[in-house]
């Protein structure tokens, strides 16, 4: 690995332990380089180390004025915004504590984290957001002060607790005058063991929990990482994804303040990928749905090509899925093969990842769940690096990566620098690491439960070190069961296996303490609605595409193939799935379906949906449901709808070997 | 038809220069001579020419009304049709039969020039439409002269060429321009009655108001434009004949496009009357020009008076003087 | 939520008849607008509404009665006069320039604001660079402000109608009036679409101070954000006054009853 | 395909608005310039230069020239003929009368006066459109024919009324007119300042200026409401236009042919800038170029085709064949892209840009 300048700047002599000192390094060793760049109005408007650290100092001296203590929390709640983290820098720089938040959460589940977080203090980016503010302070008065980025809309929002950033900066740079030391002092206080940061995870169930991080957590996972994958500060990163996102923490800003590379953010949300493109960031992060999306887009695009283009991509593209990877690995290929994939590239691959904005990408990461093995090989055969990574908020991310040269589809790599990970004898995994979080906040019972007195912490998933020393994770280790007749059942596993077909959104399994596994299917709008434009189907909307007998018909097909698949697996292939429906409604995190992060509430839908269970449970061919829904506006209405369930077809398992 | 108020004084006032400058002229400068009658024998050949250039513009009218097209190919249609006329009586048709068989030649133009040209670019921009007009004309000269070559051919149809001289002999009038100039007035009245009294002819009209009634009137817009150019391609035939055995079978037959076009613009694209008045004013007050202004400034002044004049009607009257009045909305 | 900021009258518009032909369009209508204010004109199709936004931007000459803007009483209002005095419109049917992008058109809307001589722009090196880019950075702010950046380099043709609208708003705000003339800009768009653009009327008017006339159809909308109402029904004037009193007014319910709206 | 736009991101305006502001766009139009300035005087012969370099590249001056007034300013012109013969006479006059004046002065002051006489002819614009406009052109062009034919003090009273091009240099001893002029210092003199002028038209387009032509060419009437003027803006289009169309003309005159009578910028010269502009695409400065390369090149490929394939064929015959196949060709093109040349590059650029999608 060559030696990165990362290393230099953390010699290791301890000075450079929190976000602020190094925040104040990066402004004397690289002081003209571009931290941060922000799309706005046209162009793409930049700040050097020098200028953020200006930026920041004023509004750390600026939030002082307002009467900011150390220890006070400060609310962070908007899209990716520059100045969203400055303020985070801010809040460290005085000893404070950043908690972000998800920026489209509605103000009810803000006002609990405001709550449960003692929140003094916040950063709102715009009216939609300082709106929700300050309905809440209306019966929560714990809020002393909001500073906004964007003033639109709110000429007279005439609140005395209610400025910009700006004004605040003003004032910020008059109270630096006339406390001329303080900045510093305040920053030389803080110290490694000091908390960084309080990020809030939604979890499936019950209340989000405050994880707290520490500055020694988050620095130095976040260095582990940077030394890993020999990242340096020539880096550019997009920072799109929310901001109250452990991923987005690491990426976009520890890492960031660690390596000293750039920050781009998008200019709204319309334009993400228009962004990201310009940008052609060298360093990428995205959950698997995000590359699913792009490679639902590249075939339905293709599709409408000409045939001849769609006879070169296939041709290169059945090519690349041969050699791609062994390529990208550096593994020896013979050269007549080499000279095609090079043809390929010129033709397809290089253009491909032009268009995708994944041009320039060095690496690229994938985690937070388990990624369809065909999209992930069809990227890598692009040669685009991307890995996977297995890690949770309470690890600030990092317990295991791919290493280069050894990426297998269906296993999550070796564990981190320095990060030690077991199996415990019910197959739960457990890691012990320097990212290891300091507690839940206020919450010591939830810590002890999770967290070991020697500082294992248990991850909830249940998992095994495969032949190769790989770690495989198959699920959620509370919702694997059992079926009545004893066969592991580990729903997310088959879900995840129907959610690799591009036309299945989401899937809902049951089978624990049943008879059998039988699902809830929500099918892709677009690629199953392009695919009904294709044939001249008709249809009025989700719900009629969804009851459509030749879309049961395709689904059927993408079943067949799991239960065949499963049939194959020595553990779960009597779990095969006997019974599906698809769901006449698709599931939405605003109607609590969903977590904020897309991830299923099996609970919760099987309790909403009772009939629909008990339908599939019995063998009626069809369902009649009603359910309530929530509109964007915020109105409820009735969804009525009859539901057909089919059944799958059953493959006999293979004899358990052992 | 009602005429507008100020197209009346335009009206009053051409007439009053249209004698005026040549008496001013002629009391002014050695060089021109004026007398009352000199200045009739010299304003009714003008008008007689003006008939011929009415013919030709006539064609351009019908297109354009029907299907908005500038069709700048009238010229070459005329030169096409005199060419094929011409070279089917040479090769021993008789001169009825040539015009017979000309005609079904035109027909057959116009149903190749609608569905080769016309229908694939349906809906596209006028000057697209123009453009490919300009490249029928170089299509029809270069066709025409390939298949009946280019030398200069004389087209007889017995139609005396003597001057005649009537009112009491004062004034000399060229009988054939009399008898060509009647034979223009009697296709103009037929095609007024075409359009009047059948349905075809009604379904013309309309299709130049709005397409929509066009279609309700139950005639399929691509027959409206056969049935048009075919029109057109009669109407350049009868000019052909006409021109052709005033000047020869010739290349410069397919020039006096650039002849009508002020007459055209004079009358406004859309007007029936229009083209014959515009011609009837051109072509007066060319010939009024050229015997009683040009010696002032050195002469060959045919080449862009009818321009300069139409302009000048153009600046008071932008659509023309029938031409439809543009009406400005937002 | 707060109190509109509304100073003088600005605008007078006194006794103006306007007829085409034997056709009378308008019929001795007067009203005034004061500064800041949102006013509204209302009434059924072929009530003259559009006809008298044309009379202030000059683009229609009404036979009799004078506008007084600026201090200034005249018969009429010439097109040039009205778009260098600060009045600015979008119009019913979208007048937009199909062939250029949404960024070229709210440029063109800062026309008269660009000094630079054929010279210079021919040279475009110096001055016609400095304005281009000041100008552009104007521009962005406006398309900033109408949440329109995606569609910044997509020429206007391409874009669906809601987005034509918002581009055609953005050419008018460019010329940073000071009367905006509004006709019907919410004319076939969805409730979302309307919400939006109900949104930018008031910010418009609330940032930048900006009078506005409005022409509009949907009654809920114009109730909602006018100070005062104008109602024309064939030309005549029935009725001015806050949305209330012309809600009450028994003229305008006699117009209304039978209209759909 | 070749594309490789993503981390191509633009920081300033200067960068965002630039003439080619992507990358690869950049590379291709040097290399044009490097083949057009370096390669191609090395490589061509004589009589590629002259019969076909400099023809192509005067008329591409003049299609610029009628692209502006009709393709960005609306305003359908057959008066470039016109424009282009008092470019030639005016500079024949200038070079005659003020025999120290370099070429390129005379080439300017011939364009001014050029575009002068477009703005009185340009004047009736303000009322008469479209059809009518174009056709009240055709008074200008031949009108201006008629005055150069006519008046001997044009031609300095020569008595076949053809006026003939003194010999001028550039740069020291370099002739570019007259016999000692050699075809490479013809050619690239021509190519300079044609290349000078594409980039100054380019400028104009995407300048205020630009806006406003083609404003008034997409919908005068908002034009005029949001504050621009219709005569000056219209006028300003005539002039440039014309100042084009006059220096085009003084190069045909000068450098070209050395010699020329008022014919050689009849109507049939207005039709053929026309056709270049619609060929080549109406609205574009590229399509200019493409314009005038194709209507420039397919008569030599039609007049050298039969011989190509052997046959044998009376020059009159293949005249009229070209005439036939010309306008065959004319409307072939019309069919396929109405937009023209430019923008059928267009679509193959973006289908590159987007490459291996369709959209």
């Amino acid at each position: 690995m060559s030696p990165s300048p990362v290393q230099s700047d953390a010699s290791g002599d301890g000075q450079l332990d929190t976000f602020p000192k190094l925040l104040l390094n990066h402004a004397r060793v690289r002081g003209s380089k571009i931290a941060m760049r922000e799309k706005d109005l046209g162009i793409w408007q930049a700040w050097t180390w020098q200028q953020v650290t200006d930026e920041i100092r004023a509004l750390a001296c600026g939030l002082a004025a307002l009467g900011f203590q150390r220890g006070d929390k400060l609310a962070i709640i908007g899209d990716n915004r520059p100045r969203l983290y400055m303020g985070m820098a801010a809040a460290q720089c005085l000893g404070g504590i950043p908690v972000p938040l998800y920026q489209d959460s509605i103000a009810q589940e803000m006002a609990f984290v405001l709550d449960n977080a003692e929140v003094h203090f916040a950063i709102a980016e715009d009216q939609e957001q300082v709106d929700k503010l300050l309905e809440i302070r209306e019966e929560n008065s714990t809020i002393q002060h909001i500073l906004f980025d964007d003033p639109r809309g709110m000429r007279h929002y005439d609140f005395p607790f209610l400025s910009s950033i700006e004004t605040a900066q003003t004032a910020g740079r008059e109270y630096d005058k006339t406390h001329p030391d303080f900045f510093e002092q305040s920053v030389e206080q803080g110290s490694g063991a000091d908390i960084a940061i309080m990020l809030y995870t939604s979890g499936t169930t019950g209340n989000p929990k405050g994880v707290v991080l520490t500055n020694d957590n988050v620095i130095i996972t976040a260095r582990n990482g940077i030394i890993r994958e020999g990242l340096t500060d020539k880096e550019e990163v997009v920072a799109y994804l929310p901001m109250a996102w452990v991923g987005d923490n690491l990426f976009s800003y520890a890492q960031s303040f660690v390596a000293g590379f750039t920050v781009n953010c998008p200019e709204n949300g319309a334009t993400v990928m228009t962004d990201l493109r310009e940008i052609g960031p060298t360093y990428y992060f995205a959950p698997p749905r995000i590359y699913e999306n792009m490679l639902t887009q590249v075939m339905i695009r293709m599709e409408d090509a000409s045939k001849l283009k769609q006879r070169l991509f296939h041709y290169f593209m059945a090519h690349a899925s041969r050699v791609g990877t062994q390529i990208l690995d550096g593994k020896e290929v013979r050269t007549s093969e080499k000279l095609i994939y090079r043809l390929g590239d010129f033709m397809v691959y290089g253009p491909l990842r032009n268009v995708l904005g994944l041009s320039r990408i060095r690496l690229a990461y994938t985690a937070g769940e388990a990624i369809g093995p065909e999209i992930f090989e069809f990227y890598r055969s692009l040669g685009i690096n991307i890995k996977q990574l297995y890690g949770q908020t309470e690890s600030m991310v990092f317990i295991c990566v791919q290493p280069d040269g050894e990426v297998y589809p269906d296993t999550v790599g070796t564990p981190a620098i320095d990060v030690e990970v077991k199996i415990d004898d019910n197959g739960e995994v457990l890691y012990r690491s320097p990212g290891v979080f300091h507690s839940y906040y206020k919450s010591p019972e939830a810590t002890a439960s999770t967290k070991t007195e020697d500082g294992w912490v248990f991850t909830g998933d249940a998992g095994y070190f495969a032949e190769n020393g790989h770690l495989k994770i198959i699920d959620r280790a509370k919702d694997v069961g059992k079926l009545n007749d004893g066969t592991m059942f580990a729903p997310k596993y088959i879900e995840n296996k129907l959610k690799f077909f591009s036309f299945i959104k989401e899937v809902v399994a049951f089978g624990d303490a049943c008879d059998y596994t039988s699902i809830f299917i929500n099918i892709d709008l677009e690629a199953v609605g392009n695919w009904a434009e294709r044939r001249n189907l008709a249809y009025s909307g989700y719900i009629d595409l969804a009851s459509q007998d030749e879309v049961y018909d395709l689904i059927q097909d993408c079943v067949d193939k799991v239960n065949e698949d499963l049939s194959k697996d020595p553990r779960l292939g009597k779990s095969q799935i006997k019974r599906y429906l698809i769901l006449h409604k698709e599931l939405d995190a605003d109607d609590g379906e969903l977590t904020r992060t897309r991830k299923v509430r099996r609970s919760f839908i099987a309790e909403r949906y009772q009939p629909l269970v008990d339908a599939l449970y019995s063998d009626v061919p069809e369902c009649h449901i009603e359910t309530q829904v929530k509109f964007e506006d915020g109105r409820t209405g009735t969804l009525a709808a009859d539901v057909k369930i089919r059944n799958a077809k059953q493959y006999s398992p293979i004899a358990k070997a052992s | 038809m009602r005429i507008e108020r100020d197209v009346m004084y335009i009206f009053i006032a051409t007439l009053f220069l249209m004698v005026a400058i040549p008496w001013v002229t002629g009391q002014l400068s050695e060089e021109i001579f004026f007398e009352w009658p000199f200045f009739f024998e010299v304003a009714i050949g003008g008008l007689l020419a003006g008939v011929m250039y009415s013919l030709v513009a006539l064609g351009f009218v019908l297109i354009f009304k029907a299907s908005g097209v500038f069709n700048f190919a009238q010229g070459a249609m005329v030169l096409f049709s005199a060419l094929t006329l011409v070279g089917l009586n040479e090769l021993g048709l008789p001169m009825w039969l040539a015009i017979v068989m000309t005609l079904v030649v035109m027909l057959i133009l116009a149903v190749v020039i609608e569905r080769v040209v016309l229908r694939p670019l349906v809906n596209q921009e006028h000057i697209i439409l123009f453009m490919a007009t300009i490249g029928i004309t170089y299509f029809l000269d270069g066709f025409g002269q390939t298949i009946w070559g280019s030398e200069v051919k004389i087209l007889d149809l017995g139609i005396p060429s003597e001057p005649g001289f009537y009112f009491d002999g004062k004034i000399l009038i060229n009988d054939f321009d009399l008898i060509a100039a009647l034979i223009a007035g009697v296709l103009v009245i037929t095609l007024a009655l075409f359009f009047q009294y059948t349905r075809i002819g009604r379904a013309l009209r309309a299709v130049a108001d709005d397409h929509q009634a066009a279609l309700s009137v139950g005639i399929p817009l691509k027959h409206i434009w056969v049935i048009v150019w075919a029109v057109a391609g009669i109407v350049a035939l009868v000019a052909g004949i006409m021109w052709g055995s005033k000047l020869g079978v010739q290349f410069s037959l397919a020039l006096i496009a650039l002849k009508a076009l002020p007459v055209l613009i004079l009358g406004g694209f859309t007007s029936v009357p229009g083209a014959i008045v515009g011609g009837l004013i051109i072509g007066a007050g060319e010939k009024i020009a050229e015997v009683f202004i040009a010696p002032l400034i050195g002469g060959g002044i045919e080449d862009w008076f009818a321009y300069m004049l139409a302009l000048a009607f153009l600046v008071f009257r932008p659509q023309g003087l029938f031409g439809e009045k543009i009406i400005e909305r937002v | 939520m707060y109190e509109r900021n509304i100073g003088e009258v600005v605008l007078e518009v006194k006794n103006i008849s306007l007829s085409f032909g034997a056709m009378r369009v308008l019929n001795n209508i007067s009203f005034n607008v004061r500064q800041g204010e949102i006013r509204s004109i209302i009434g059924p199709n072929g009530a003259g509404k559009s006809s008298m936004l044309n009379v202030l931007n000059g683009f229609y000459h009404p036979q009799e009665g004078t506008i007084t803007y600026r201090g200034e009483t005249r018969s009429q209002m010439k097109v040039h006069k009205a778009a260098e005095q600060g009045i600015a419109r979008t119009f019913q049917n979208i007048a937009l320039f199909k062939g250029m992008s949404t960024l070229d058109n709210i440029m063109t809307g800062r026309n008269l604001k660009i000094k630079a001589n054929i010279l210079q722009q021919a040279i475009y090196w110096g001055k016609a660079q400095r304005e281009e880019i000041e100008h552009r950075k104007k521009v962005e702010g406006i398309i900033d402000f109408l949440e329109i950046q995606a569609i910044r380099k997509t020429p206007v043709g391409r874009l669906p109608y809601g987005m034509q609208k918002r581009v055609e708003l953005g050419r008018a705000l460019a010329a940073e009036p000071e009367i905006l003339l509004l006709d019907e800009p919410m004319a076939g768009m969805n409730v979302e679409e309307k919400e939006d653009m109900s949104r930018f009327v008031l910010d418009i008017n609330d940032e930048f101070g900006t009078t506005i006339i409005l022409i509009e159809h949907d009654m809920g909308v114009v109730m909602d954000l006018s100070d005062r109402v104008i109602v024309l029904d064939y030309g005549l004037q029935l009725a001015d006054g806050s949305p209330d009193e012309v809600r009450s007014n028994q003229k305008v319910i006699d117009a209304y009853l039978g209209v759909a709206h | 395909m070749i594309y490789r736009e993503a981390g191509e991101f633009k920081t300033s305006y200067q960068k965002d608005q630039a003439i080619l502001s992507i990358r690869q766009d950049n590379w291709f139009m040097w290399a044009i310039m490097a083949i057009a300035f370096l390669v191609i005087p090395v490589i061509s012969s004589e009589y590629w230069l002259g019969t076909i370099m400099l023809p192509f590249l005067i008329l591409s001056l003049a299609a610029l020239g009628l692209n502006v007034l009709t393709g960005y300013a609306g305003q359908l012109s057959l008066g470039t003929g016109g424009f282009m013969a008092t470019g030639a006479f005016a500079a024949y006059k200038i070079a005659i009368a003020f025999p120290e004046l370099h070429i390129v002065v005379v080439m300017l002051m011939s364009g001014l006066i050029a575009a002068g006489v477009g703005i009185l002819f340009g004047i009736p614009s303000l009322r008469i459109k479209g059809f009518y406009l174009a056709v009240a052109t055709l008074a200008s062009q031949f009108f201006l024919i008629w005055m150069f034919n006519k008046f001997g003090w044009f031609t300095n009273y020569s008595s076949s009324g053809v006026i003939s091009a003194p010999p001028m240099t550039v740069f020291g001893d370099n002739f570019v007119t007259g016999p000692y002029a050699t075809p490479v210092a013809k050619y690239l003199f021509t190519l300079s300042l044609v290349v000078f002028f594409a980039l100054m038209t380019k400028n104009l387009v995407r300048s205020n200026i630009g806006r406003e032509w083609m404003a008034v060419r997409d919908m005068d009437i908002a034009a005029e409401i949001i504050g621009i003027k219709m005569l000056p803006t219209k006028l300003k289009a005539f002039a440039y236009s014309s100042f084009l169309c006059g220096i085009a003309g003084a190069l045909w005159a000068f450098v070209h042919t050395g010699s020329v009578e008022p014919l050689a910028f009849d109507v049939n010269r207005s039709f053929q800038i026309l056709f270049m502009i619609i060929i080549g695409g109406l609205g574009s400065i590229m399509g200019a170029f493409l314009g005038a390369a194709f209507i420039v090149l397919l008569p030599i490929f039609l007049s050298n085709a039969p011989a190509m394939f052997g046959f044998n064929i009376s020059v009159d015959l293949i005249s009229h064949i070209e005439f036939m196949v010309f306008g065959a060709l004319i409307i072939f093109f019309l069919i396929v892209e109405p937009h023209g040349l430019a923008r059928l590059w267009q679509i193959l650029k973006e289908k590159l840009r987007l490459w291996p999608f369709p959209y």
